[in-house]
């Protein structure tokens, strides 16, 4: 099988600080990708470049062999690629239907003429979106919310609904920066599933998450990142048992 | 604070109202403000309310950039002056019909908009409005300078009336429905503009314009396309303007004009087309109800100003969203339909 | 022209307000409308207008007002903005009990509603716009004012007769400067004397003035024209003593006022300035006049918006005493007078519809004008 | 002896009714923990304590004290800390600055002592002790709101989810040193979702459902209990 | 001649420094555009006039008087205005309008206590002039350029390096957070309500003094020009703010002698939106990072 996301030599500099260094990695169609490490070793560095946030020091990032590092963020969407943020971003004066249906708006077909005359195409095309985005918020488990304003929705569901937002924009690479951060084990153990779920319709996701029973349960395979440098990838099995990375994330005392 | 509860309530009532009955409700208060002319000979009042629609078409073209994308924005005016300028100039120079004046007033306007929009819009916050504050300004003094072309502090008299199908329409009772003409399409586009996926776009960039960037919008297109239809509707009623009061003046286009527009649409509720048009008719009318006043009407004008942003922070309409009201009202009554039909 | 091409809408109007007026109004008060700046930057005139018509009208209704009518102002107030003044101006002929109109101080909102009133059928005067392009609006407008251009000219011809080579002006490149100015530059260059540097700026948002006076003074003028209003002019005046320099200053009539002394104090010494006012006079009007404001108002010298808000309001007043309150019947009286005694000498309306008047000179000395001439 | 007591506290968000009457008691000395699920009220709690909503009804006292009323700045000062849920760091100030105004009311020589000690606890944040605390990462910016809370010397330390964001290691650290914070005769009150850890760190523990106390009980009590296994750990 | 205009402008570049910092500090700690700083700007000057000019008050009574006064009007600005929006966590917008409304207030207040006509001013800075050349320096230009760098200084200190400054600074970036380090927030916003009005107060009397003149129109065009010097100079940054000033006060002078007197403010206006294309937060403004 090819690899879709290859990220090769990848290196990051703030100042005197190197976020991350010469990272490789690769994602394959389907799979999901988990990355760990420790506080502060360059996870979400790794998606803010994937995403355009960043532009890298040094290092390529393509995308079915096609370069994307230097294109614009909302380029990159474009290309397949939507992700959750550490610290929630949503858009707080908008209801949560238009959280999701804002997530389609880089795909929309209709003009500006379209738009500002109302014609049918837009008329058809907005029936389309919202009935997409009513499904993804079941699927999400948030319908019941739609038209709440997102502020008032408990911390995990606004996490739900940022995911719900990715999904919006059509993407087939998903980044999930802490998905489970702030949920309790039953809400977490409910996302394992809905994420299982996504994988199979056919998303590709690549996760950050520090909740080691999500983590070794839901990914095919593990990438480890330590002070920027990868120190070790390999199937959640062959991860939990490398001496670096108990060592440097994991912590000896694994009691469960 | 019981009586607080109920004027809520109340308030609550009337608005659910509103938001089920839109159509009819439109369909009435068109008819009122048509009638309106026919049932008064007024000159003062039919020129008062012809300046209620225009401002109101220009409060929502600002409400276009402050309300829906948050951008505090001073150029309102400076295009509402360009357009004036263009219409009254094309008319007079270049012999050019009314609309034709209107259509020109708003594609230079539009080009004015496109030349700034398109290197200022990278900025954010207070950069953009002094940026535009800044723009206004020169807009203005050239209007003054360019004596050659604008008069300018002369300004421009005699400008010819609007002309339709070669009839001069002088009366304020036929400039009053072409001001009501050009606010019902307006409202139309803009309505229509703000609720369609370019508005969930604007909307998003102005609650975060990075996430928004993230979530594949392009920010600086959605945000110069918008600059610019708000310039282009500034223009053509502008040049409408120029040709209702025939006589036009730089003095009329500064940035301190721009601020009560600005006031007029945080008055009235920022993002909410029906906050828009009730602040700019209670502006545009208070001061003129306050005339007797004389010298203490600015103060107590100003003192207004305050007390009002004190007991209503968010305007008086403000982040009204009708449609949003409808959706959830409806759906409430089906679930307590399902909900009946299941108990049967 | 005008009037015939009068919609029926409005000409309905004005025959239905005068109609109900004569019917209904006979026995009531005669309403004049003033609007002027009452808010804003030059709420001062407009205030001055208000005090002196209040104060007259005091008198007139006291000495049995328009045959028997007692006689009401209607003051608006139009910031000085053209945009109010078009609001005020349509509030006033949707009065129907309104007759004359007086306004407004400067000449862009008196621009932007004289065609108002002159489609309405009201007479108006302004009392001190004097652009060239107002009274031309239509029949029912006159000035009390000179035209602009006419003191641009007296000041050319003192210039030149004080014996000056090389003269230079600063300006505010508002609706009178503008006016002004031309007419001085013609006038001044066609005498033979080389304009070293005109400058210009825009009133009201201008107070330093010094980088335009460096540029006057590194031209080396021997006199300097200041056009603007007497606070500029003051602050000119200032200006020009930090400066250090030393040249001989003319100034507008409008500067003929207690005001300009103070606010330029020493630095006014030596300045020449025109006025419409001569102090000394034996005018009678003028007298009577003064004795009426120092008694009713806090005014103690009176000045130019003082007396030409006199005229214009009296020059109704009498217009009415003869001819009733028929807007045309007053306009064609107002063109008729002749020699009518104003506060600044006679009035006689030219076809302009502008009165011609005369200038006195006067300079500063220790801090008070001294009179050196006509 | 209870150092901190609410009585019966209402609280409401405009129409929606967060806490509907809460009562609890936390002895001096003790770490207690809440747990509940999403939008139970926790936080809502603690930031009420703090005086930072206004509340609809209610009593809470600080030894002994009626802190019902009071001003955010006063309670701070009388030894109350919340470490907030979202971890509010300064964006525009460097790590050091952050953790100085965490000691707002000490002398600088025992901030500075301070400091050492929580540097200690966090090593990394020495390492980035002069950068913005808005481009840490998330969980360098957590050890940061927990330093900081620590910065203050509270009596009673609250804490909204400490552990969200942190790294497996770090959390068994955090928790360890919550024990010894107790030792030192400070009060700490522990919202966790990580329920498991937070029972087995803490003396008692209140389970609050859609704004009431539902269950108070001991830690180890409720560890063992079925309905409250089964509902929160999963 | 050219010497002669950058002493110009660096006199009105200093007045507009002022008053920017003024802007700058309000701004820095609440994200607010204060409205009505132009309008206690105005109202500093006028209420020297009135002491001096009718009540005959001297100088060394009457500067600190008003100072004094406009710091109480700063105060009331803040309570009558802002207070209770803060309380109901009012977005910043209506802030912004309120604090117009006050401007408003004031200023239409001094129009009828004191007339709209300009004002002579009483001249109590008038410490001669030393001329090097053909370039004259007054002493006033002298006094006022060094004010302004001192209260700039002055400023600068309290607020980077003084703890109450600490808290503006904690204020300005998260109320909420600020409040649970103990800061009192309600005393620091209004403190800085207070410093702004009084270093408004003090440009307008040095500015007054200057040219000798006031009038009703100084308020807005100087709040104008102050707004835009901040920004210029990055907000929230004070050194930036002084900076913006002179770079506004140079452009209008030099403008005004070598380009064009009518389009002076235009040059202005045109150099603040370049320099902002150029660096779109301003002079000494600090890029904000928005980590994702
Ligand atoms: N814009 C920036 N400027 C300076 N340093 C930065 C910037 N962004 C990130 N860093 C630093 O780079 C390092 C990596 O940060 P990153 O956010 O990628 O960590 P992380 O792996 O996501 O950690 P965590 O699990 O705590 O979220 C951190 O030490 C952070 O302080
Ligand atoms: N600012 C707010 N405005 C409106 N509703 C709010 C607000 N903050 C919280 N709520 C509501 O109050 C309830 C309690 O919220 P709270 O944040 O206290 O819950 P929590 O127990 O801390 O949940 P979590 O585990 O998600 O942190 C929730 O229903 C939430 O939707
Ligand atoms: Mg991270
Ligand atoms: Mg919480």
């Amino acid at each position: 099988m090819n690899a879709n996301l290859v990220v090769t030599g990848l290196t990051q500099k703030f100042g005197g600080l190197t976020a991350l260094n010469d990272v490789n990695m690769e994602v394959r169609f389907g799979e999901i990708v988990g990355v760990i490490g420790p506080n502060g070793a360059g996870k979400t560095t790794l998606f803010n470049i994937i995403t355009g946030v960043y532009q890298p020091t040094a290092g390529t990032i393509m995308l079915n062999e096609k370069k994307i590092n230097g294109l614009k963020k909302y380029e990159i969407t474009r290309l397949g690629f939507a992700r959750t943020f550490q610290n929630i971003r949503l858009f707080k004066q908008m209801s949560v239907l238009d959280n999701v249906m804002m997530g389609m708006c880089c795909r929309s077909k209709a003009s500006i003429f379209d738009n500002l005359f109302n014609t049918p195409k837009k008329r058809r095309e907005e029936k389309l979106q919202e009935q997409k985005a009513l499904e993804i918020l079941e699927t999400m488990g948030l319908l019941d919310y739609k038209y709440d304003s997102p502020a008032s929705l408990p911390y995990g569901e606004q996490r739900r609904l940022e995911i719900a937002r990715a999904m919006a924009t059509d993407a087939t690479i998903l980044l999930l920066d802490e998905p489970a951060a702030g949920m309790n084990e039953q809400e977490t153990a409910d996302l394992l599933i809905t994420v299982s779920k996504l994988r199979d319709s056919g998303y590709t996701i690549i996760l950050i998450e520090h909740d080691m029973k999500f983590v070794m349960n839901v990914c095919d395979r593990l990438y480890v990142l330590n002070h920027g440098e990868l120190i070790c990838a390999g199937t959640p099995g062959e991860v939990k048992t490398n001496p670096d990375v108990i060592n440097a994330y994991l912590g000896k005392e694994e009691e469960e | 604070m019981k009586s607080i509860n109920f004027l809520k309530k109340a308030w609550t009532g009337v608005i659910e109202f509103i938001a089920m009955h839109q159509i009819p409700i439109m369909i009435i208060l068109i008819i009122i403000v048509t009638a309106f002319p026919f049932l008064t000979t007024n000159k003062y009042f039919l020129r008062i309310s012809t300046l209620c629609l225009i401002n109101i078409v220009l409060g929502l073209a600002l409400n276009l950039v402050q309300g829906y994308m948050g951008q505090m924005s001073f150029a309102t005016v400076a295009f509402f002056g360009i357009g004036a300028y263009a219409g009254a100039l094309s008319v007079m120079r270049l012999g050019l019909p009314s609309l034709a004046a209107m259509v020109f007033g708003m594609v230079t306007a539009a080009g004015f908009g496109f030349l700034i929009a398109l290197p200022t819009l990278k900025l954010k916050g207070y950069y953009l409005s002094i940026v535009t504050m800044g723009f206004c300004e020169i807009i203005r003094i050239v209007e003054m300078n360019w004596q050659e072309l604008t008069r300018g502090s002369l300004g421009i008299m005699n400008i010819p009336s609007v002309t339709i199908f070669g009839n001069k329409l002088k009366s304020g009772r036929a400039n009053y429905i072409i001001a009501l003409i050009i606010l019902v399409i307006v409202t139309i586009l803009i309505k229509n503009l703000v609720n369609s996926n370019f508005g969930l776009s604007l909307k998003s960039i102005r609650d975060d314009d990075s996430a928004a960037e993230t979530m594949g919008i392009n920010i600086v297109h959605i945000k110069r396309v918008n600059f610019i239809i708000s310039a282009a509707i500034c223009g053509f009623v502008g040049a409408f303007y120029a040709q209702y009061v025939t006589f036009i003046h730089p003095s009329s286009f500064t940035s301190a004009v721009s601020q009560e527009y600005i006031v007029m649409i945080i008055f009235g509720g920022l993002g909410s087309i029906p906050g828009t048009f009730l602040g700019c008719i209670i502006l545009t009318v208070l001061p003129e109800l306050m005339r007797g006043l004389l010298q203490y009407r600015l103060l107590i004008y100003g003192a207004l100003m305050v007390i009002m942003m004190n007991f209503m922070p968010g305007g008086l309409l403000g982040n009204l969203d009708l449609k949003l009201i409808r959706k959830k009202i409806l759906d409430r009554r089906k679930k307590t339909e399902r909900k009946g039909g299941g108990g049967e | 022209g005008c009037g015939e091409k009068k919609e029926e809408t409005s000409s309905g109007d004005a025959g239905t307000s005068e109609g109900t007026e004569a019917a209904g109004n006979a026995e009531g008060t005669v309403k004049i409308a003033l609007y002027g700046p009452l808010t804003g930057n030059n709420a001062q005139y407009g205030l001055t207008y208000q005090a002196t018509l209040n104060a007259l009208c005091e008198k007139v209704n006291s000495e049995g007002g328009i045959n028997g009518r007692n006689v009401e102002v209607v003051v608006y107030d139009d910031k000085n903005d053209p945009k109010e003044a078009l609001n005020v101006a349509n509030l006033i002929v949707s009065d129907p009990e309104v007759v004359a109109v007086i306004g407004s101080q400067t000449s862009s909102p008196t621009l932007a509603a004289a065609p108002v009133f002159e489609e309405a059928g009201i007479p108006m005067i302004t009392p001190q716009a004097s652009h060239v392009d107002i009274t031309p609006t239509g029949d029912h407008i006159f000035s009390i004012s000179c035209l602009a251009t006419f003191e641009g000219g007296v000041i050319a011809q003192r210039m030149i007769a004080d014996g000056y080579k090389k003269v230079a002006a600063i300006y505010a490149n508002d609706d009178y400067g503008l006016n002004i100015i031309e007419r001085w530059k013609t006038d001044v260059t066609e005498a033979g004397l080389e304009i070293v540097d005109v400058e210009e700026y825009i009133s009201g948002q201008t107070s330093d003035f010094t980088p335009l006076l460096s540029k006057i003074k590194e031209a080396g003028a021997e006199a300097v024209y200041i056009v603007p209003s007497y606070a500029d002019t003051a602050m000119i005046c200032t200006q020009m003593g930090q400066l250090d320099m030393d040249i001989q200053k003319y100034a507008c009539s409008m500067c003929y006022t207690d005001a300009f002394l103070e606010a330029a104090g020493e630095a006014s010494e030596g300045t020449k300035v025109c006025n419409f006012i001569y102090p000394e006079t034996t005018d009678e009007t003028f007298i009577a006049l003064k004795k009426l404001l120092n008694e009713k108002t806090d005014m103690e010298n009176i000045d130019v918006y003082a007396t030409n808000s006199h005229d214009a309001f009296m020059l109704l007043v009498d217009a009415m005493k003869e001819v009733g309150t028929d807007g045309d019947a007053i306009v064609k009286w107002l063109s008729n007078v002749k020699d009518w005694p104003g506060a600044c000498g006679p009035i006689t309306f030219d076809e302009t519809r502008h009165p011609e008047k005369q200038l006195f000179w006067f300079q500063v000395e220790d801090g008070a004008f001294t009179y050196i001439g006509q | 002896m209870s150092i901190l007591s609410v009585k019966d506290l209402k609280v409401r968000y405009g129409g929606i009714q967060a806490l509907r009457g809460i009562s609890l008691d936390v002895n001096e000395g003790e770490i207690i923990t809440l747990i509940g699920a999403n939008g139970a009220g926790k936080s809502t709690l603690m930031n009420s304590i703090m005086g930072l909503v206004p509340k609809a009804a209610g009593k809470i006292t600080f030894k002994g004290e009626d802190i019902t009323k009071k001003e955010t700045r006063k309670i701070v000062k009388s030894g109350v800390i919340l470490a907030p849920e979202a971890r509010h760091i300064f964006p525009g100030f460097t790590v050091k600055d952050n953790l100085m105004l965490g000691g707002y009311f000490g002398s600088t020589s025992e901030n500075e002592k301070e400091l050492e000690t929580v540097f200690t606890l966090f090593p990394i944040l020495k390492e980035r002790i002069h950068q913005m605390g808005g481009t840490l990462s998330g969980g360098e910016q957590q050890m940061l709101a927990i330093g900081r809370a620590m910065m203050a010397k509270p009596k009673v330390l609250m804490l909204d989810e400490p552990s969200l964001g942190l790294a497996p290691l770090i959390i068994t650290d955090i928790f360890k040193l919550f024990g010894r914070i107790r030792e030192m005769g400070v009060t700490i009150i522990l919202v966790e979702q990580n329920a498991r850890m937070a029972l087995k760190t803490a003396d008692r523990c209140y389970v609050i459902e859609s704004g009431r106390i539902v269950t108070e009980d001991t830690a180890e009590n409720l560890l063992r209990s079925d309905t409250v296994v089964k509902a929160y750990l999963g | 001649m050219f010497l002669q205009q950058i002493v110009n402008g660096l006199t009105i570049g200093s007045t507009y420094a002022l008053v920017a910092i003024g802007y700058s500090l309000v701004f820095g700690v609440l994200r607010l555009i204060n409205f009505a700083n132009g309008a206690e700007y105005m109202l500093g000057a006028y209420f020297i006039y009135v002491l001096m000019m009718r009540f005959g008050a001297s100088a060394p009574l009457a500067v600190p008087l008003a100072v004094i006064t406009l710091g109480a009007v700063g105060y009331v600005v803040d309570f009558v205005g802002l207070r209770r929006l803060r309380k109901k966590n009012a977005p910043r917008m209506s802030a912004l309008i309120s604090t117009l409304g006050v401007g408003t207030f004031i200023e239409n207040a001094i129009q009828i206590w004191v007339g709209t006509e300009t004002k002579a001013f009483p001249n109590f800075l008038n410490f001669g002039k030393i001329t090097i050349g053909k370039t004259i320096i007054s002493g006033t230009q002298i006094f006022i350029f060094i004010t302004c760098i001192l209260l700039m200084l002055a400023v600068s200190f309290v607020v980077y390096k003084t703890k109450i400054g600490k808290s503006m600074l904690a204020v300005s970036q998260d109320q909420m957070c600020a409040k649970l380090m103990g800061i009192d927030v309600s005393l620091v916003i209004t403190l800085t309500f207070v410093a702004a009005a009084m270093l408004a107060c003090i440009s307008g009397v040095l500015v007054g003094s200057y040219y000798q003149n006031i009038d009703t129109n100084m308020s807005f065009i100087v709040g104008m020009k102050t707004f835009a010097a901040a920004v210029l100079g990055g907000v929230g940054s004070l050194p930036g703010a002084v900076l913006g000033g002179l770079i506004v006060g140079l452009a209008e002078s030099i403008g005004a002698s070598y380009i064009s007197a009518g389009y002076r403010d235009a040059i202005a206006f045109a150099i603040l939106i370049i320099v902002l294309l150029v660096k779109p937060s301003g002079i000494f403004g600090k890029n904000n990072v928005d980590k994702m």
